[in-house]
């Protein structure tokens, strides 16, 4: 194929654009909204993906401290709790720390508990490097001496293991089985969008044009249609995400993660699915048509 | 140049539009085909280029086997033969003279041989003035000029034309009619349908009457017959 | 019956097809249209059923004020007006007989009638034994024949036909203009497009013809003209 | 209109459903995998909701009994409790069934708490009828003589509720943003397919036939393109969420509803979309097509 004719390729795919008129808009809004309907359920993914494994590293129990154990004790119990296995980090709350707290957390009721003393206890909050072992590791801490009792959700933690991964899983077939619907939807909208110009493809083939040259502007086409049908949800998700993530204030574990690292992952994606069925979906669904 | 040995075209839907015909043009002729609605000239036109493929028998345009062709090879035999198709085949989204520079588009001719060639082909056709318009701007005579530009403009060694006077006046006929005189007189083979009794019957040449799929008549010389 | 007073129509494009056209055609007469390509004869008789409408000018046909016509009302105007299209404009989705039943079914009338009268048009135009085949099964003068069959099917009070006999053998053509003249001898009237020089001159019935856009000559018993 | 004319219209619209081939089938198709989609956010969202609601109903706080409290006492102080302003439900659990759920859980592991003797102390389970009371129920409750310590997710719970709306709101936004670009997405296909039949929308215009004689067929197609197009996914969504319902399983608060309530819900608007759209929209993209 001579040089011109790449030329010639780029000029006609980028005037079909204009000249399909509202047909183009209609492929294009098509794809566009496919995507960002993905794209909304890939930032969700993530997101949850995220908040899971947070959730999971900060599954933790708490050991409540005998009233007869001395405050000068306590770092020793706390280094003892730490060097046991599989321990992560262990935090000391002093009964003040614990009282105090639940007074900002009453607000204006906390008058409820003047008079009252203080009837909490010392407490230390013990992290685990699996959140599986906290039953064994309770147990071994129940046995050190000066702990009173140790409290955890008890059968609550496994179940809440178990459903975090259904849901993950889930959440990870679900997109899967996302990407490949949409991707269904756009070679759908591309087909019907090629149907409607399979005279024009017969004709140029009757006029002597071999397949290349006649997938060239096709292919140019495709590739635009696919570009700014990715463009258009990328750049409301980009936006649209760094808003949300800016004023909706959440807290740990839930928190949404960074703009640029969300859109990092879904932007490739939503390009790689608009660019190929764009171009290269349009090109296979043409064949019937070139058959002449 | 053009050979047909025993060829049988039987359509899907069970309609035999041509059995067994054998014809042979020669490089260089000018050959009417006639014959009433219906009797199978559009078929054996398309044949010729391969817009339909015989159910039997054997076809040979230029130097290649219609029928043993690969895919591939298609477009490069078709760039031999310049068709005027009985319903135009115009390419609705480009204007006339994008649809007249198509055909040389595709064999990569240089953009100045293309444009040159273009503008002579549509002051030969009287459409200069309409370079610009679309297919659905111009009448039925003038998308009609357009097909006949657009098979030309090539200089193809082979002109397959179906009725390209259908939608033409007398005049307008006659310049066409003299523009494939020009073109065969340069050694252009041309096979034209036609049902116009007036040229058929004014110029005299071998003319090749179809009747119900069959070849009926083939004269050297001959007249457009049918008379009452 | 059909009246048009100073008729201009110039399309989007800037082309002015028509400039001042007036012509007044009486209940039962039948009209030759002539003149060259691109004259402007389609566009005088899509101005007929309103398929476009004058920039200027009024516009009778039957009892419409076709200028004047509200959108609801454009159907029912149209079905006194059995168009012949250039480019026949058949509907592909359907069988020969399909499209022809759907000028009937359109009016609503009955399923019996429209039985008969589709099978009478198309032993008319000698296509009944293709009633099952859809339009791109059929030759192109088989094509133009459904066409003439569904302007007739529901007895129109008017005719009109651009170049209905364009893609048809002599024969072919004889007949339909056979059939148009029974049709006129019922009191329908014909307005009648054509390049036909031989229709014309043989039937001798009134010729207006139009050049670059206006009435060049208007003859009652006229003939073809542009001869050299 | 006569009536023989509704029968035709009826007549035509199927046959044009078979005529038009595989643009019937991409048209359909399209519509299905839409409501898919959208039928399997809604059944997420359906069940979001329902899990969301119950957690809430299930918010409560646990309040531990000094050993000093004889076993015989208790039953007096479930009284005392339950008949706090704002409380649900009180439940005891004895320090014995305590010691056994937490063997149950640690399972082969249960031999560490051997020798122990029992660490446990007596306990309530405290439900209120408004999360957002439970802090100042809990105070009331610590208040209690007996009562040694009430222990409760502290500022988690409040935060817990706040994250609960918004993943309850957010689900809400987002659904209804699907079903109107659902809607698009559908209407859109349509309006491509009606383009490729414009010129034969002309051409019943141009011989004579009014535009409700030529929408006729086009509703009635319009109308079984929905239908097929809804049938489809609500089939695929009823068998699967019978099948993931009975095979997944969960435990409260994460339960699934039940099948038919949820299909109650989410079929109706499936139909909806697709009948509405299939038909009326149909109908109104060929709007254009008859200014003939
Ligand atoms: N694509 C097709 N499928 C089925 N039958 C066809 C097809 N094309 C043509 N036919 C049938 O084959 C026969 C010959 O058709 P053809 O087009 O060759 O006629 P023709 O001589 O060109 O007629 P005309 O002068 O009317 O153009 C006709 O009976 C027609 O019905
Ligand atoms: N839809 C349109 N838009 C713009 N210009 C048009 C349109 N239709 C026709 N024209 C122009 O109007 C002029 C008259 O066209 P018209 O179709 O009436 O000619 P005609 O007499 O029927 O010719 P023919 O014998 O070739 O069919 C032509 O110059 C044509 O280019
Ligand atoms: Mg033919
Ligand atoms: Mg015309």
């Amino acid at each position: 194929m001579k040089i011109r004719t790449f030329g010639r390729h780029g000029k006609e795919g980028f005037k079909n654009l204009f000249r399909n008129g509202w047909m183009t808009f209609a492929a294009v809004s098509g794809v566009a909204v496919t995507l960002l309907i993905l794209g909304v359920s890939l930032i969700i993914s993530v997101n949850l993906q995220n908040i899971l494994s947070n959730i999971e590293s900060e599954l933790q129990f708490n050991a409540y401290v005998s009233d007869q154990v001395k405050t000068s004790d306590l770092p020793v119990l706390l280094h003892e709790i730490s060097s046991l296995g599989g321990v992560k980090q262990v935090t000391l709350i002093t009964k003040e720390q614990a009282l105090s707290t639940m007074k900002k957390t009453l607000g204006p009721n906390a008058d409820l508990l003047n008079g009252l003393g203080n009837p909490l206890p010392n407490e230390f909050v013990v992290k685990v490097d699996n959140p599986k072992m906290i039953p064994q590791i309770a147990s071994l801490v129940t046995q050190i001496s000066g702990i009173q009792k140790v409290q955890y959700g008890a059968s609550f933690i496994p179940r809440m293991l178990s459903i975090f991964t259904i849901v993950r899983d889930t959440s990870i077939i679900f997109i899967i089985a996302l990407i490949v619907m949409g991707m269904f939807l756009i070679s759908n909208t591309i087909k019907i969008t090629i149907f409607t110009r399979r005279r024009e493809i017969e004709i140029m083939k009757l006029v002597g044009a071999t397949d290349g040259f006649i997938r060239g502007p096709f292919f140019v086409e495709g590739t635009l249609l696919g570009i700014i049908g990715a463009f258009i949800p990328s750049v409301i998700l980009n936006q649209g995400y760094y808003f949300i993530q800016k004023n909706v204030v959440l807290f740990p574990p839930f928190s949404l993660m960074p703009d640029p690292i969300v859109m990092n992952r879904v932007l490739p994606i939503l390009y790689a699915v608009g660019l190929l069925i764009g171009a290269w979906g349009g090109i296979m669904s043409m064949r019937r048509y070139l058959k002449v | 140049m053009i050979e047909m040995q025993d060829v049988w075209k039987e359509y899907n839907n069970g309609v035999t539009a041509l059995q067994g015909v054998s014809v042979r043009i020669a490089q260089g002729e000018f050959v009417y085909v006639v014959g009433p609605s219906g009797a199978g000239k559009s078929t054996f036109i398309k044949l010729m280029y391969r817009e339909e493929r015989p159910t039997k028998g054997h076809i040979f345009v230029g130097g290649f086997n219609i029928e043993r062709l690969r895919d591939r090879q298609i477009p490069f035999m078709r760039r031999h033969v310049g068709v005027i198709f009985q319903d135009f085949k115009l390419l609705q989204k480009m204007t006339v003279e994008e649809n007249v520079a198509f055909a040389m588009e595709v064999i990569e001719a240089s953009k100045r041989l293309t444009r040159k060639r273009v503008k002579e082909m549509l002051e030969l056709v009287g459409l200069i003035d309409k370079a610009k318009m679309f297919p659905n701007e111009l009448s039925g005579g003038e998308q009609q000029r357009v097909a006949v530009a657009r098979a030309l403009v090539n200089k193809p060694s082979v002109i397959v034309a179906d009725e390209p006077t259908g939608n033409l006046d007398p005049d307008n006929s006659w310049q066409i009619l003299k523009l494939f005189e020009r073109v065969n007189d340069r050694g252009t083979t041309i096979v034209m349908a036609t049902h116009n009794r007036e040229l058929v019957n004014a110029t005299r040449k071998r003319v090749i009457a179809i009747e119900q799929g069959q070849i009926a008549r083939d004269e050297e010389r001959g007249d457009y017959g049918y008379e009452d």
